[in-house]
């Protein structure tokens, strides 16, 4: 029960002026859950270019998700209405798939 | 080709210096002015059609939407 | 030539300029509005197969012509389309005709909960309904912009139009990001013609498949384009970045009118995805390319939904998420899991229109849209509670109904094209899915009912009862009878990809 | 290499693209961003009159007299140019609808940056 003890303080640091409930710790942990697996898994998809790469990139996922909980809230966090980030998340999009899809298509 | 060069080199400055203004009164006149080099260019560029449109549009419609919009609003930036 | 066919664009635009003309008179609009809203499907169903050539401008070899010279007649120029040409399938007709029934239960339970209706919210939703039409229609790629454009317009209206708090700043943020995801998709569209010199989306096809993709320059020409139009698709059917604004352009408008955006998003979303299939489907990384963006869309949609508690938001970061199964289905590759992810966004277009009407009866009665405020609300309809609950176990896939045939049939498909992680994913997304209606629907509906519950209306009209009943009823028969759908829509598929 | 005009205005509408997208990013003002944005659309008219235009050529109106297979051979591509016309409507459109939103924020707000206007935060549903 420690981890889940840890993720209600946090919470509760992150939201001491807001009064919390049961509803909102257990939708942060289902999709803290979530997310992990479903990064994991869609990481294994990866084998079919190659399975050392799959490897590599599973540890490092591993790690930066380790290094990173609660994952859940900081995505939160990145993904509010404000302008300036969805208009920084779309210019760095723009600039990831042009340069992979061009790179990669050969 | 100089007066294409001349040309393309007013469009950027005139583009850059819009978004260096601090007075938004300024900022619709130069888009306007980088719009009519675009429609110059689209002469140059054997489209006589478009050239007038756009100087039409983005020379003289566009600049006069941005300065009823700053009446109605405010005239300089850091108020 | 079948002139029913353009009819199904211009008749609902003619439609929409004729009601903004008598926007005072509420009584005219109300029931103009009705008319044209039954019209609409049923030119849909009489309309027979075929193609339509604007000004009659039919290819060289389909014409009598006779005596060209050889330059035209040994190349691809003797059978370029000249003119924009729209395309009636069996697969468009199921579309369109799924969007006319939800434009009009929307609009009829639009017209008998309001008092007044507003003719310009009514010229909007007739403006977006042509503009997806003809873009599902199109076979011409300029075409297909300037009515994304009109859509997105449309959209923007749609929310400026409702009354929800903070919607002008919402719709503000859309036409901003909207500003640079338009010319991205124009700038990929005009790479194509400069290198094709035609925007039909047959001819470009051919092309590419024939002669472009052998060299290599010009192959890198090819996925220049194809990387600009992605982004640009990106932004019409509101994956990642766009899934924040998609989701909260949906939660600030009306019921009805969410109903109609989801809708007209995923009918943009299936005009284009089908687009690019037809043209670079031969690009080895194209699969993948939309299989990564669909994962991603359905991962951050559902993640995001869980953690939501204003209700509206939830269904809005749903449906953005659901529709990753729709690309999910076309980056798996094969015929079969094509036809599955079209049919899961026929039933993802269903059930959500089914969602937002029916939980916007509770911000008919209660004027809020948050969890926590609300409760109880069992004990003013339980025919909508009922019905909701089975729209939300029809979206998380639970038999006998829609949801669950379609998502079988993507799961199915991804086992047998030799990608079971993606099967994995579907699944665990499906539970998340049931997950988030389990909490919604105890939020709403089954916790005891708060103290401080204020009702603005005192019961639910018979008509958004009549219509979410209706939508119930539909995901129904296609969860029992899929075939329906599923064979007219492998016929066209056969077609259309070659 | 000859430095051509039309690889000179490729070059125009690609600084066109790229200073747009810069204003998308670092400018705060909303009036000022949208002038930036219309670049982007701007940038991207140039480069599709660029694609069609022929060295040398003339300009793709037949006049009456006019030989049909040399003015084959010598006018510019047309057919773009007669989308660009449309795309040009299309982005004074929206530049409309954007300064008429932009106006009504004005009166609810008194501020045109765009950090104070357009970053209203949703939080978990706890607001009021």
């Amino acid at each position: 029960m420690s981890y889940y003890d840890d993720f209600l303080n946090f919470i509760k640091e992150r939201y001491s002026k807001k009064h919390m409930t049961n509803e909102n710790v257990s939708g942060a942990i289902a999709s803290e859950l979530i997310v992990i697996s479903s990064l994991l898994i869609t990481a294994l998809l990866l084998r079919h270019i190659s399975v050392l790469l799959t490897g590599i990139v599973i540890i490092i996922l591993i790690m930066l998700i380790v290094s990173n909980l609660p994952l859940s809230i900081k995505l939160f966090d990145e993904q509010d209405d404000s302008l300036d980030k969805m208009m920084f998340y779309t210019v760095i999009t723009l600039g990831i798939i042009v340069s992979l899809i061009y790179w990669s298509g050969f | 080709m100089i007066e294409v060069i001349l040309v393309i080199i007013v469009t950027l400055i005139a583009s850059i210096l819009t978004l260096l203004q601090e007075d938004l009164l300024k900022v619709a006149i130069l888009s306007g002015i980088s719009a009519v080099g675009i429609a110059v260019l689209f002469q140059i560029l054997l489209a006589p059609d478009v050239a007038l449109t756009q100087a039409i549009v983005g020379g003289a419609i566009t600049p006069v939407f941005i300065a009823l919009a700053i009446k109605k609003t405010q005239r300089m930036e850091g108020e | 030539m079948n002139y029913l066919i353009p009819l199904m664009v211009i008749f609902p635009i003619f439609a929409a300029l004729l009601i903004n003309l008598f926007g005072k008179h509420n009584k005219t609009i109300k029931i103009l509005s009705f008319i044209v809203a039954i019209i609409l499907p049923l030119i849909t169903l009489f309309a027979s197969y075929g193609l339509h050539f604007f000004g009659g401008h039919k290819p060289l070899i389909d014409t009598n012509i006779t005596g060209l010279p050889t330059y035209i007649t040994s190349t691809n120029l003797y059978s370029m389309h000249p003119a924009i040409t729209y395309s009636f399938t069996p697969l468009t007709k199921v579309f369109i005709f799924i969007m006319c029934i939800i434009v009009f239960l929307s609009v009829f339970s639009y017209l008998t909960s309001e008092k007044k209706a507003s003719g310009s919210f009514l010229f909007l939703v007739f403006m977006g309904t042509a503009a997806v039409s003809a873009m599902i229609l199109s076979d011409d790629l300029f075409n297909m912009y300037v009515f994304f454009e009109i859509a997105a317009l449309v959209q923007t209206g749609i929310v400026i139009a409702s009354k929800a708090e903070d919607n002008y700043e919402t719709a503000l943020k859309y036409m901003i990001l909207g500003s640079i995801g338009g010319p991205m998709l124009l700038l990929g569209i005009t790479i194509l013609l400069a290198i094709t010199g035609s925007v039909n989306i047959t001819d470009i096809a051919i092309i590419i498949s024939t002669v472009l993709i052998k060299s290599p320059i010009s192959k890198a020409v090819v996925l220049f384009s194809f990387a600009l139009i992605l982004f640009g698709w990106l932004y019409a059917s509101g994956f990642p970045p766009f899934h924040v604004i998609k989701s909260s352009l949906y939660s600030k408008s009306e019921s009805y009118g969410s109903s109609i955006l989801q809708a007209m998003s995923l009918l943009t979303l299936v005009a284009f995805l089908i687009a690019m299939a037809r043209m670079f489907y031969l690009i080895n990384i194209f699969n993948g390319a939309i299989l990564i963006v669909s994962i991603i869309a359905m991962i951050l949609g559902v993640s995001m939904a869980v953690m939501q508690t204003d209700f509206r938001r939830m269904i809005a970061y749903l449906s953005v998420g659901e529709l990753g199964f729709v690309g999910l289905g076309f980056g798996l590759g094969t015929k079969f899991s094509m036809t599955a992810g079209l049919f899961q966004g026929i039933n993802e277009m269903i059930v959500t229109a089914l969602l937002f009407l029916g939980l916007g009866s509770v911000v008919y009665l209660t004027n809020t849209s948050n969890i926590r405020k609300l409760g109880g609300l069992i004990s003013k309809s339980e025919s909508m509670a009922i019905m909701v609950l089975l729209g939300g176990f029809a979206m998380a896939g639970v038999p006998p109904f829609n949801g669950f045939r379609s998502k079988f049939m993507i799961i199915h498909a991804a086992l047998l094209a030799g990608y079971p992680e993606v099967a994995v994913i579907a699944i665990l997304i499906s539970i998340a899915t049931f997950f988030v209606f389990v909490k919604a629907l105890h939020g709403i509906y089954l916790k005891p009912q708060p103290n401080d519950l204020e009702f603005v209306h005192d019961s639910i009209p018979k008509s958004v009862i009549f219509s979410v009943a209706v939508l119930t009823i539909m995901c129904l028969i296609l969860g029992l009878y899929p075939e329906i759908v599923t064979v007219p829509i492998s016929q066209a598929l056969g077609g259309l990809i070659i | 290499m000859m430095i051509s005009t039309q690889l000179l205005c490729l070059f125009a509408a690609g600084a066109l693209i790229i200073i747009g997208l810069f204003a998308a990013i670092f400018i705060d003002n909303i009036i000022k961003k949208v002038v930036g944005l219309s670049f982007i659309e701007e940038g991207v008219n140039l480069f599709i009159i660029c694609l069609t235009y022929k060295e040398g050529g003339i300009v793709p109106i037949l006049a009456p007299g006019m030989n049909v297979n040399w003015f084959a051979q010598n006018a510019a591509y047309p057919l773009p140019q007669a989308l660009v016309l449309t795309s040009i409507v299309i982005g004074a459109s929206t530049l409309a609808v954007i300064l008429a939103l932009t106006m009504f924020l004005y009166k609810k707000y008194g501020s045109l940056s765009a950090h104070e206007i357009l970053n209203n935060k949703y939080d978990m549903g706890d607001e009021e």
